[in-house]
């Protein structure tokens, strides 16, 4: 099998979650934030993978299969959020998004 | 003995509360009824204890009718003392009070409140009365306070005018300080003896405090409540104020009978006081000092109630000089002359001034003899009376107040004061009348020929002239001081004799010269010193009045409300700037959960 | 074999890259499938064919889907471009890009210490199966309750609003 | 028997939405009659020569040494009649006054009758937390909504200071049940099982500080008052009447039954400093009420004079100022109340409390006016009301232990007579400022008016009951610190300069 030191890995599953934390912390679109949002999950996935492979058991693939899982239902309250939010204030912009506040 | 005493001060009490619950639906008949007659009863009752009393030759009654409350460590009832100076009393304030209901009568007619005004007058004489019978230093202070109130009442009886009122809680608030000097004189009773019982604390005063220092206290505590009460130096200011009032509560409260409650209290007291030489020093000091003070007062004033006033003063100071100077009978019979003759001149004066339509400057009178003259004839009475002109009472009285004072103690400056005083006495009373009666008329009065205001004129002229014949069984009461080696000369005699003369005729001079005293001294600094009462009113309000008043208004927001209202100021303070933090952005929550991460693995490195 | 392994996340790293920098929502979505795509090779690599074949049939598939739907469904045009171009000045990447450049440095630093290479074995799709539904039993029925508590939440939110204005009264 | 005093408003209260269905002022009549039931109960009681009248004591968390221990003696019985006839005072001068959320209001009212109750007759430390946190709630609500303006702030300000407070007597309770654990293994809230206590003076020291903390709040004492001003001018009427005649008192109360038995020693080396703050409360509670407009936050601000003589007498530690003390409670009970019942009826008719605004009364309304005379001079300490019996003998009993601080006290009066007096020069006399036509007092107001007159009166030449009642309640108060401390009192500060006052 391929033979890779593991930090290489590692360290792309921080790069990757790294850019998707900039995306997040950029975007102002809900939209993209959520593809943001996305990038980290998978960032976190990959690193699950990685572990399970190199141990040679399947939590790790169990785990990635749970983030899937949490990716589906955070993707579909999300954007369901995101459709509601646009018809009523017909704007994605995150920062105006702050009447709850105290 | 004793039960049925309780009903002299009963039944003015009871016809009060009558005339305060059903007053309203009363006519000025059915008041005046209550009103009058009340007081005619205690007036008839109290002449029979008197003649009761005269004929057992002498012994003191006393008895405990009630208990009105027993604590823990201290007793006190309702309990009654009558003696030789109660009788005095009782009968001085039943009988000139009757007198003045009687003429209130006719005086008040006509006035809205007439039941009301009979109400507080029937109080008062309850409460004096309670005053003079009480065998308990509390139950005596439950009737000095009382009339304090009463006074309050009456002094502000029309109280549609602010100033009345304003006098009236000067009158209560400057008295109220005397009061509580001697509130915390009967405290040391208390504590010393366990008891207020007058004669008891009195006489164990006398067994037990032969060389301590709480005779001194104790009794300088009373002279505090005394002055108060008697408007003598320091506390005298509220009294000219108090002429606010009507007429005839002037005459009674202000001039026969409450004024002299702290002279009442300093006899009742005498056991005590003559442990206290000094203390008594300092009394005789106080009255020969406010006697002449008033008396150069009186001299300038224009108002006919305020010269009336100033002269009380000034003559309840001579009974404040013949109580320290150990003359304590002649204070005691003083006390009663005085209390004819001034109510003589107040109700005369009363008389007056409805006459002029409520005019009270003597610079708007004059020439009155004509139309009026009994009026002139009472005042004439009256201010011979007040100067002590021969053969009428106060003369009597005077005469024995110097005399005995000099015989006890010799020539102080307090009695050269009393001397001089008498002459400036003399020359307002000329005054007053040559103002009154004398001269032009400038107003047209209407005649003062109601009867039933002048019977008890005529009677109050009888005893003003006569009174001095009356009787007073005051042997057993005071402990006669031992007479002072100073032998009384001819000379003495003759001063005291003829400085009321020396006045009539310093003043007949002046009038004979055409000129007025007040001419004379009317642009001078001195006048306008002795006008305003030698200026206690304005030292008091720079003094007390003013930083008082000042600091009420500066925290009337309580100051200590601050640091309460600082705690919470912070709390919100730190709540909004917590809010706001939790703005609603996403991006910056995320922002800080970065910075969150960062600072731990920071940490972990 | 190491070399594609590189090369593979070398294009996940660009793609999301562009995830992040793209004006176009669908473009930026057409990247972040490339992404996705990619990682899904490097998990085949890796020897997990049950994730990559997951990774590329859910996530790739349905969840993206989805997004090309709601993405159609707010219809953004070349406004939305423009807004996109004004938002992201440069300014607006100072202090997130400051941010994850120290995270990723704290994350080098801490993941390069402990030099430790060590070999992948290839863990077949009946063996995470056995697990999944052995020891993770509990874990797949709570998956399935989230799933369907975020179907239900999805369903409430997009109803129709006048609906809602209808039915609850609660704006 | 003692159950059923406590249970009866709470029963009341629970039944009153159906009252309130029953008919329209049915909610009143509810409270009414319950609390005349609380009367008739009370009627029978009498010593039977024990230390209590009646007590009943039954376990209720046994593990945690916490029982259902009731008690009545002379003292409680005094006060249980006060709230009793406050109570229903308050129930009869809202008859007009409030009219919304009726029966809320009268449920309120009865569950803080019930609350007082339990304080006064609580001896189980426990419990009486419990009474004294339950009657404090209803209250808050009470001023929170059927309030004036500033309402909620009052409402707050009130609920704080009372918890803030309430919670340090907490601390001290706890800390006296540990202490107790380790003295005896047991723990025990029980009064009686604590005052068998033997506390080290240090510690005795804080947990009396504990409870004379929360009670000085309650009382209130000069720094801690500023509650009451706000809380007394927004409360309604009733809710004023409430607090001034029943609330204050069970600071005092709990003083009496709790802080001066529980810590003998400790109280007696803290009185001279809480005597300097009663003398405090007198003057600086009296210089405020001089300056206030507000009518009612005048007599908010007597009420902290008032009670600085309660403070003063109690800790002066002798028979004559404790028994003043008490006759104060009673005395300031119904002067106070009747002062509030009289801005009250004014607030009716006016809908102004301003002294600037008012004046002259006495053409408008002479009777009303001739009450308010009676009561302001009630409050001022005329001798034959029952405030000056009271009054006088604080100041006598704590003459004994300090004459200074006495003298200084003693000028109280002379406030007294200040800010009285200006309240009826300012409001009845003068030119009549109100506008004509308001109707003098109704018969209900005159009743309720008559009856504390008649009180203030009788208690003031008959003052011998309360003092009956009292007397042995309040030597075994007092034979506590002799008995338990040896320390010898009287000589030791008869003057306070010894102690570097």
């Amino acid at each position: 099998m391929t033979e890779i030191p593991v930090e290489h890995g590692l360290l792309f599953a921080a790069a990757l979650f790294c850019i998707g934390l900039v995306g997040v912390l950029v975007r102002r679109n809900l939209v993209f934030m959520l593809m943001s949002l996305e990038l980290m999950l998978n960032a976190t996935a990959f690193v699950f993978v990685l572990g399970g492979a190199l141990h040679g058991n399947a939590d790790g693939q169990v785990m990635f299969v749970m983030i899937l899982t949490l990716a589906a239902a955070e993707v579909a309250v999300g954007l369901a959020l995101v459709v509601h939010l646009y018809h009523r204030h017909r704007s994605l912009d995150a920062d105006r998004l702050d009447v709850m506040k105290g | 003995m004793g039960a049925w005493l309780a009903w002299i001060p009963l039944l003015p009490l009871l016809s009060s509360l009558t005339l305060l619950l059903l007053g309203r639906r009363l006519d000025e008949r059915g008041a005046a009824l209550f009103g009058v007659g009340s007081v005619a009863l205690a007036a008839l009752l109290s002449l029979v204890a008197i003649l009761l009393f005269v004929v057992s030759d002498g012994t003191a009654w006393g008895g405990q009718a009630l208990s009105w409350f027993s604590a823990l460590g201290l007793e006190v009832g309702f309990s009654l003392y009558f003696d030789g100076l109660t009788a005095v009393m009782v009968g001085v304030i039943t009988g000139v009070g009757l007198l003045i209901h009687l003429y209130s009568v006719a005086y008040m007619s006509g006035d809205d409140g007439f039941a009301r005004f009979f109400a507080y007058l029937n109080l008062f004489v309850a409460m004096m009365l309670i005053l003079v019978l009480a065998g308990d230093f509390l139950l005596l202070y439950l009737g000095w306070e009382g009339v304090g109130l009463c006074s309050f009442l009456l002094i502000g009886f029309w109280y549609r005018v602010p100033e009345n009122g304003y006098a009236a809680r000067k009158a209560f608030v400057v008295t109220r300080v005397g009061d509580v000097a001697l509130a915390l004189g009967l405290l040391i009773l208390v504590q010393q003896f366990g008891t207020l019982l007058i004669q008891d604390s009195v006489g164990q005063a006398q067994l037990l405090w032969a060389d301590s220092d709480w005779p001194f206290w104790v009794a300088l505590l009373l002279l505090g409540g005394a002055v108060g009460k008697s408007a003598q130096l320091p506390l005298q200011t509220w009294l000219p104020d108090a002429m606010a009032g009507p007429t005839p509560v002037s005459a009674l409260i202000h001039a026969a009978t409450m004024v002299t409650a702290g002279v009442y209290l300093i006899a009742r007291t005498q056991g005590i006081f003559l442990l206290a030489p000094d203390v008594l020093q300092l009394v005789q000091l106080v009255g020969g000092l406010t006697l002449f003070l008033a008396a150069c007062s009186a001299l300038v004033q224009q108002d006919l109630k305020r010269i009336l006033a100033y002269s009380t003063i000034s003559q309840i100071g001579y009974m404040f000089f013949a109580l320290g100077a150990g003359a304590f009978s002649a204070a005691v019979f003083h006390l009663m002359t005085h209390a004819f003759f001034k109510a003589l001149l107040f109700l005369a004066a009363g008389q007056v001034i409805l006459s002029l339509h409520h005019e009270q400057d003597i610079r708007r009178m004059g020439g009155l003899l004509r139309p009026m003259p009994f009026s002139a004839l009472c005042f004439a009475i009256g201010c011979a009376a007040l100067a002590a002109l021969p053969f009428t009472s106060g003369f009597y009285s005077k005469d024995a107040i110097l005399l005995q004072a000099y015989a006890h103690g010799g020539a102080g400056i307090a009695w050269w004061l009393a001397l001089a005083g008498a002459g400036v006495t003399a020359l307002y009373s000329l005054r007053l009348f040559v103002r009154l009666f004398l001269g032009e008329c400038h107003t047209a009065p209407t005649p003062d020929n109601r009867w039933p205001m002048r019977w008890p004129l005529a009677l109050l002229c009888l005893l003003a002239l006569f009174g001095a014949l009356i009787p007073q069984p005051l042997s057993d009461v005071f402990v006669s001081v031992p007479a002072g080696e100073q032998h009384v000369s001819w000379a003495v005699h003759l001063a005291v004799l003829l400085m009321p003369w020396l006045g009539l005729a310093l003043g007949l001079w002046l009038l004979l010269r055409g000129e007025d005293l007040r001419r004379r001294f009317a642009g001078g600094i001195l006048a306008r010193v002795w006008r305003t009462g030698w200026g206690f009113d304005a030292l008091y309000n720079a003094l007390l009045v003013q930083p008082l008043s000042l600091l009420a208004r500066l925290n009337r927001r309580d100051l200590l409300d601050l640091p309460v209202g600082f705690l919470a100021w912070l709390s919100r303070t730190c709540h909004q700037g917590l809010s706001r933090l939790q703005n609603g952005r996403l991006r910056q929550y995320v922002a800080g959960i970065v910075w969150g991460a960062l600072l731990v693995l920071a940490v972990v490195l | 074999m190491t070399g594609l392994f590189y090369f593979t996340m070398l294009i996940a790293l660009l793609a999301a890259l562009q995830v992040v920098r793209g004006l176009n929502a669908v473009h930026a979505l057409l990247h972040l499938i490339v992404t996705l795509l990619a990682l899904s090779l490097l998990f085949f690599l890796l020897g997990a064919p049950f994730a990559a074949a997951l990774q590329v049939i859910v996530y790739a598939g349905a969840i993206m889907v989805l997004m090309v739907f709601v993405i159609m469904m707010l219809n953004q045009g070349d406004a939305a471009v423009e807004q996109e171009r004004a938002w992201l000045d440069v300014a607006s990447w100072r202090v997130p890009g400051l941010l994850c450049g120290l995270l990723l440095l704290e994350l080098g630093y801490l993941l390069l210490a402990p030099a430790d290479g060590g070999r992948v074995r290839a863990v077949d799709a009946a063996a995470v199966g056995r697990t999944l539904f052995g020891p993770y039993l509990l874990l797949v029925e709570l998956a399935s309750m989230l799933l369907l508590a975020a179907l239900v939440g999805a369903w409430h939110l997009v109803r129709p609003l006048k609906n809602r204005r209808e039915g609850t009264s609660d704006d | 028997m003692l159950i059923w005093l406590l249970l009866v408003p709470v029963l009341a209260a629970v039944l009153m939405p159906v009252a309130e269905g029953w008919r329209r002022d049915g909610s009143r009549w509810l409270s009414l009659v319950a609390l005349g039931l609380q009367a008739l109960l009370l009627l029978p009681l009498g010593s039977d020569g024990g230390t209590w009248w009646l007590e009943s004591r039954t376990d209720w968390l046994p593990l945690l040494g916490i029982g259902w221990h009731l008690g009545l003696d002379g003292l409680s019985y005094l006060l249980l009649w006060l709230t009793v006839a406050l109570g229903i005072v308050s129930v009869l001068i809202s008859w007009r006054e409030i009219r919304q959320r009726v029966a809320f209001f009268h449920c309120n009212l009865l569950l803080s009758v019930a609350g007082i109750v339990g304080v006064f007759l609580a001896l189980d430390l426990f419990l009486f937390f419990v009474f004294w946190e339950l009657m404090l709630i209803p209250m808050v609500l009470l001023i929170a909504i059927w309030g004036h303006d500033n309402r909620h702030y009052a409402a707050t300000k009130f609920f704080i200071f009372t918890q803030a407070s309430s919670l340090l007597m907490l601390i001290a309770i706890l800390g006296l049940a540990f202490a107790h654990r380790a003295q005896t293994g047991v723990i025990s809230f029980d009064r009686d099982d604590l005052l068998q206590l033997q506390l080290s003076p240090v510690l005795a020291h804080w947990l009396m500080l504990g409870f004379f903390v929360a009670f000085a709040v309650k009382l209130p004492m000069v720094p801690l008052h500023t509650w009451l001003p706000d809380a007394h001018t927004e409360a309604p009427t009733a809710g004023s009447v409430m607090l001034a005649a029943i609330l204050l008192k069970t600071g005092a109360y709990g003083l009496l039954r709790f802080s001066l038995p529980l810590f003998p020693e400790a109280s007696a080396a803290f009185a001279p400093v809480a005597m300097t703050l009663g003398v405090l409360g007198i003057l600086y509670g009296a210089k405020l009420a001089f300056a206030q407009h507000d009518m009612k936050r005048l007599v908010a601000y007597t009420s902290v004079s008032h009670m600085g003589f309660v403070l003063l007498g109690i800790y002066a530690l002798n028979g004559m100022a404790l028994q003043g003390a008490v006759m104060q409670m009673l005395a300031h009970g119904f002067s106070t109340a009747a002062l509030f019942i009289v801005v009250g009826m004014l607030y009716e008719r006016w809908h102004t409390r301003d002294l600037r605004q008012l004046g002259g009364l006495w053409t408008r309304l002479p009777r009303l006016s001739g009450f308010t005379m009676l009561f302001a001079l009630a409050s001022l300490g005329l001798p034959g009301l029952a405030n000056f019996v009271a009054e006088f003998l604080i100041l006598a009993g704590a003459f004994q232990r300090t004459w200074p601080l006495t003298a200084v006290a003693a000028l109280g009066l002379v406030g007294a007579a200040l800010y009285s007096l200006l309240l009826v020069q300012r409001s009845l006399w003068g030119a009549a400022k109100p506008a004509a036509g308001a109707p003098d007092c109704s018969r209900r107001e005159w009743l309720v008016l008559g009856a504390l007159a008649l009180a203030l009166v009788w208690f003031g030449l008959h003052p011998q009951p309360v003092l009956e009642l009292v007397r042995e309640p309040l030597l075994r108060v007092l034979d506590a610190p002799l008995a338990h401390s040896g320390v010898e009192l009287s000589s030791s500060w008869l003057s306070l300069r010894g102690r570097g006052l």
